[in-house]
């Protein structure tokens, strides 16, 4: 079945992402894997017929979210100490 | 096997947000940490709502009658909610964060623990 | 409607009336009062030097009373290494906050399901 | 004590999974096996449903008119949730504005870019400034037509206001922004308090029948009042009854919303 | 139109609260006096409602949206398909302590709170606040309820952090919502669990259909355990005290209320969601109820013996808050558990009853006199310039208003007679003795503990010479800080004289509308 194939991939990636995200000490860097986690999490709403989601994340959970982050890291320091 | 590694995969996005709250002292870590948890639960939902072969509740461009099969509408609004309630949050302690940074000149927990006491 | 005795008189037998009660007291401070009249002593005048305590040593110590900090020195001495530990554990640290909140999700989980099978 | 936290957090983990296996696998017909039968899964006919969600799936789009039924829950069914939500984006965007008041103060009333397009922003080239307003216009286009055909097509208040939103994130980072900051966010939260008055009006005006209902829906065909036959088909634009206009009011709440924060905390990031 | 009430008390104050922004642009006197009518009308409307619900035993229903309001479950179907408000006895008592509250908070802010464009959004926020608590109160929807709890939540947050030029309050703020935030992740997972199996969110629905299977268990428990945590229950309340004492004073007593609709939550899940101990079903009630029991006992000795030590006066009355919750926690765990015995209810019917009255007649009474001391503790902090007990003295020659209403408060929580303190916790220790005289004991003691750290409050900062030089700000209290602590000390004085017509009209119908048996 190529449908769990691809469950499976976006899965792997989606996890190894996040615990990229949680492991960096830099912050930045973890915030920029949590987008791309986000963006597969949009793939993956998409493949699971739930389109109006899959908006919704790409806009608020990749783009907005990712900004926020960007700005506060700008304002407080970029590593973790 | 698809259901499978979706719910490892929602459990473990859970799992591996929650073990970040325990370990990790940075605030805007932080987070990031309740954000990995907030998708594992949309995932939840989500996967809650999928049925195999179906299509999305959507009748403009479905197929006809007969073999129509759709996920279920409500995990999804509910969803569309959450992500936004989950983007209100972030956007609130991501100020707190910096406003605590200013005042305190630092975002680690360890250095502001105790901060209270001595006003 | 409930009544006074329905609620207030359980096993214990006690009737407890709160307007009762104030009246009581009320009482008690009229009688009181008028004893006071008759037996307390007379001669306490107002506006002389019998009113102010009489002070010994430094005025500024009695000026100032004891410290709320030192209030009840002797309990917490007493208890000290109850407060050590209680104390150890209010840090405001926010990773406690999720240890003991995931700690007690793990326990009152195992206890309500009894176990995962 | 943090290794006995990990230990709980593992068992709490080994519950969930053991207990969602236990529930159903993905894709089987949602619901305990010991409370619901099992039944053939084709959506035929409208009667005999026996969850909610069945309910929706057979009878919503008659009775909203709208071919979404996502739409058709956020906006019809559950729209309680939705005000409430609003809510929470009102009241993030209210203490955001609250909390970063006094830090904007010190920092004064200064443009947060540059004055008009065409001239050359310090560090920022022409060609991103105008490609960026190329987009700009795009990406609000496109918001825009998901707001309207939030009944119709995958889409819909939030998703239309949240990509509009990014627009505004593009502008900033593109020193597009030409108006006094302090003068835009009082625009902005005039129209994002448009938007949420505009929700909980049509609230209290269908209080007739009962708050929040959908008073206009297979009524007239004018006012997005025409009834649409169960079953795919292609559907109308002025369908859906109040369905599209409370899409409207909160597209325009989440982008506005959204806006001032993102312009409120770009504008407190900003060097002095 | 009276039909529509359970939705206008949650609409009407959130409309004000879109506009807010708009009117305090033009008039801030237009503003103050707006916020005055609606809460006003919120409690007349909820006053209205005692005789009809309380006294008449009506539950009200409101079906959000729907083509009959009234009426909740459409013919042909066995299941709601919309949004449900319903407003019970319990709902209804705890509306009105919300609305009592907000509206002594209100009076007291309106010159507490220094005007400026940030007083807005203040008194916006208090709305919110509001709004969340009577959403949550009436909802009988889980997710709806979820919503609510975001709202109130959120709202807190900011409020906490509303001094952002002191060092603290920011990171307060961060605290409140970091634990809101997990708390609401967990009972959304529980939520998750209890639809995958029920296809619904109405709480009276799947209470019906309940089959207490694993999971059903489990959503339980990730519905209670972190509501208790956000009602400050040992051992998740290490965020009260740090918030508590960083929020301005009326903050704090609103913040109390806020955390008891989370205890209401938490009860009425228990119950009404839960809650179905005839059949009993495999879930063993004995052990919820000991669970609850043991968090409450806990909480209230930690409490207690952790405000004895404290010099800041905030965060001593917030210990005592979640010592308080104690009680609360310790009468309604004794209901549980007595309700789940085998014997036919004889043993709830003797003082199972009787605990839970006492337990949550005390929340009500908890309310008064706790928002009563934190609004005292913010007129001792303005003086003084900090909240630190040792750098406080003699307040009683200046301020005797304060004093007195300090004193009645500080009697109340320790639960002397005749004050409504009392009234709750004799029903407590009563029962309670019946059930386990250790527990009655345990709650005595602590009773003793917090009379003991009051008076070391009343000793530091009231009695004592009067020094003009360590008081910084000498404005006199205002009318409106008078009105709000003299309203609240009329009730504490009332319901201590005339507790058997409280708890008759409005906790026993509470009680009625949480258990079965009677």
């Amino acid at each position: 079945m190529i449908s769990s194939v691809i469950f499976i991939l976006l899965s792997i990636v989606m996890l190894v992402t996040a615990v990229i995200s949680l492991y960096f000490r830099d912050l930045l860097a973890s915030v920029v894997s949590y987008s791309v986690m986000s963006l597969v999490l949009t793939v993956m709403f998409f493949h699971l017929d739930a389109p109006d989601v899959a908006i919704a994340e790409a806009g608020i959970g990749a783009a907005l979210t990712v900004c926020i982050f960007v700005i506060a890291i700008k304002l407080t320091r970029r590593r973790e100490e | 096997m698809t259901d499978f590694f979706l719910y490892v995969t929602v459990v473990l996005l859970i799992f591996f947000g929650m073990v970040a709250l325990i370990y990790k002292r940075n605030l805007i870590k932080i987070v990031i940490a309740l954000n990995i948890i907030e998708a594992g639960i949309n995932l939840l939902f989500i996967a809650l709502a999928y049925r195999p072969n179906g299509t999305a509740p959507i009748f403009t461009l479905a197929p006809a009658l007969g073999e129509l099969k759709m996920v279920l509408p409500t995990p999804q609004a509910l969803i569309l909610t959450n992500i936004v309630i989950g983007f209100g949050t972030t956007a609130l302690m991501l100020t707190l964060a910096i406003l605590t940074y200013q005042n305190n000149h630092t975002l680690d927990i360890r250095k502001l623990r105790g901060v209270e006491n001595n006003d | 409607m409930f009544t006074v005795e329905k609620i207030f008189t359980q096993n214990t037998g006690i009737i407890w009336y709160p307007l009762l009660l104030v009246a009581i007291f009320l009482l008690l401070i009229c009688i009181l009062w008028i004893w006071g009249r008759y037996y307390f002593r007379n001669d306490y005048n107002k506006n002389t030097a019998q009113v102010k305590p009489f002070n010994s040593g430094n005025l500024d110590e009695i000026n100032y009373p004891i410290r709320s900090g030192n209030l009840y020195w002797g309990f917490k001495k007493a208890l000290e290494s109850y407060f050590t530990f209680i104390e150890s554990l209010h840090k405001g640290d926010l990773n406690d906050y999720m240890v003991w909140l995931f700690l007690s999700i793990g326990v009152v989980l195992l206890l309500v399901s009894g176990g995962l099978l | 004590m943090r290794l006995a936290s990990f230990l709980s957090l593992v068992l709490i983990a080994a519950f969930l999974f053991v207990g969602i296996l236990r529930l159903h696998p993905v894709g089987e017909p949602l619901g305990n096996p010991d409370v619901f039968k099992d039944r053939g899964d084709a959506i035929t006919d409208i009667k005999n449903v026996d969850t909610m969600d069945d309910y929706y799936l057979r009878n919503g789009q008659t009775e909203t008119g709208s071919n979404n039924l996502v739409a058709s829950v956020v906006f019809d069914y559950r729209a309680f949730d939705t005000l409430g939500e609003a809510t929470v984006l009102f009241i993030v965007v209210s203490s955001i504005s609250m909390l970063f008041f006094t830090m904007i103060k010190r920092k004064g009333p200064e443009t947060s870019g540059v004055s008009r397009i065409g001239e050359f922003p310090g560090g920022v080239s022409r060609v991103i400034t105008f490609g960026s307003f190329l987009l700009y216009i795009l990406i609000i286009t496109f918001g825009i037509y998901l707001v309207v055909h939030g009944h119709l097509s995958p889409g819909g208040g939030f998703q239309g206001g949240a990509v509009m939103a990014s627009a505004t994130a593009l502008l900033l980072i593109s020193s597009l922004m030409t108006r006094n900051v302090q003068k835009t966010k009082k625009i902005f939260s005039f129209f994002e308090s448009l938007g949420l008055t505009l929700f909980i009006g049509i609230g209290f005006v269908g209080i007739g029948v009962s708050f929040l209902s959908n008073f206009l829906a297979n009524g007239n065909p004018l006012l997005f009042g025409k009834a649409i036959a169960f079953g795919p088909n292609p559907g109308y634009l002025v369908s859906a009854g109040t369905l599209p206009l409370l899409s409207l009011a909160i597209g325009m709440e989440v982008f506005f919303g959204l806006s001032i924060i993102l312009v409120t905390m770009y504008h407190a990031a900003k060097d002095e | 139109m009276t039909d529509h009430i359970p939705v206008l008390i949650i609409a009407l104050p959130l409309l004000t609260a879109f506009i807010l922004p708009i009117v305090g642009m033009i008039n801030t006197r237009l503003r103050n006096i707006l916020v005055f009518l609606v809460i006003a009308a919120v409690n007349l409307m909820l006053i209205s409602l005692v005789q009809r619900v309380s006294i008449g035993g009506e539950v009200l229903h409101y079906v959000v949206g729907a083509a009959d309001p009234l009426q909740v479950i459409r013919e042909g179907l066995d299941f709601p398909i919309r949004i449900v408000l319903k407003i019970d006895g319990f709902s209804l008592f705890m509306a009105l302590i919300s609305g009592v509250i907000t509206f002594v908070v209100f009076l007291f802010s309106l010159s507490y709170i220094k005007e400026g464009e940030r007083k807005n959004y203040y008194q916006l926020l208090m709305l919110l606040i509001f709004v969340g608590m009577l959403g949550m109160e009436f909802t009988n929807d889980l997710f709806n309820f979820f919503v609510f709890l975001e709202i109130l939540s959120i709202a807190s947050a900011a409020l906490v952090a509303y001094r952002t030029d002191r060092k603290h309050p920011p990171y307060a703020g961060y605290k409140y919502m970091l634990v809101s935030a997990i708390a609401t992740s967990f009972l959304l997972m529980g939520i998750a669990l209890c639809y995958a199996q029920y296809g619904s969110f109405n709480i009276d629905y799947i209470h019906g259909m309940m089959k207490y299977t694993l999971l059903d268990k489990m959503a339980l428990v990730f519905m209670l355990v972190p509501l208790a945590m956000k009602a400050g229950a040992i051992p998740m309340h290490m965020w009260v005290p740090d918030t508590y004492s960083e929020a301005p004073a009326p903050i704090s007593a609103l913040l109390k209320t806020a955390s008891m609709a989370s205890l209401y939550g938490l009860f009425r899940l228990s119950f009404s969601l839960f809650g179905n101990p005839l059949e009993g079903g495999g879930m063993n009630y004995h052990t919820l109820g000991w669970i609850i029991i043991v968090m409450g006992v806990l909480s209230m000795f930690v409490g207690v013996t952790m405000a004895l030590v404290q010099n800041d006066v905030k965060r001593l009355m917030a210990y005592h808050a979640v010592s308080q919750t104690g009680y609360m926690l310790l009468g309604v765990g004794v209901g549980i558990a007595v309700h789940a015995q085998a014997d036919g209810g004889s043993a709830f019917k003797l003082f199972g009853r009787v605990a839970m009255m006492g337990g949550i007649f005390h929340m009500m009474n908890h309310a008064f006199y706790k928002g009563l001391l934190f609004l005292t503790s913010g007129v001792m902090a303005r003086r003084f310039g900090t909240r630190d007990l040792n750098r406080m003295v003699g307040l009683a020659h200046r301020d005797t208003f304060t004093t007195v209403a300090f004193v009645i408060g500080a009697l109340a929580i320790a639960g002397i007679p005749p004050l409504n303190g009392f009234s709750s916790k004799i029903l407590l220790y009563e029962s309670v003795y019946q059930f386990s005289p250790l527990l009655s004991i345990i709650a005595i003691f602590v009773s003793v503990l917090t009379l003991a750290s009051f008076m070391k409050v009343f000793y530091s900062a009231f009695m004592g010479p009067e020094r003009k030089d360590m008081i910084i700000d000498a404005t006199p209290v205002s009318k409106g800080m008078i009105l709000g602590m003299s309203i609240l000390c009329v009730l504490v004085v009332g319901f201590g004289l005339f507790p058997d017509l409280v708890v008759g009209t409005i906790v026993e119908p509470a009680i009625e509308s949480l258990v079965t048996i009677l």
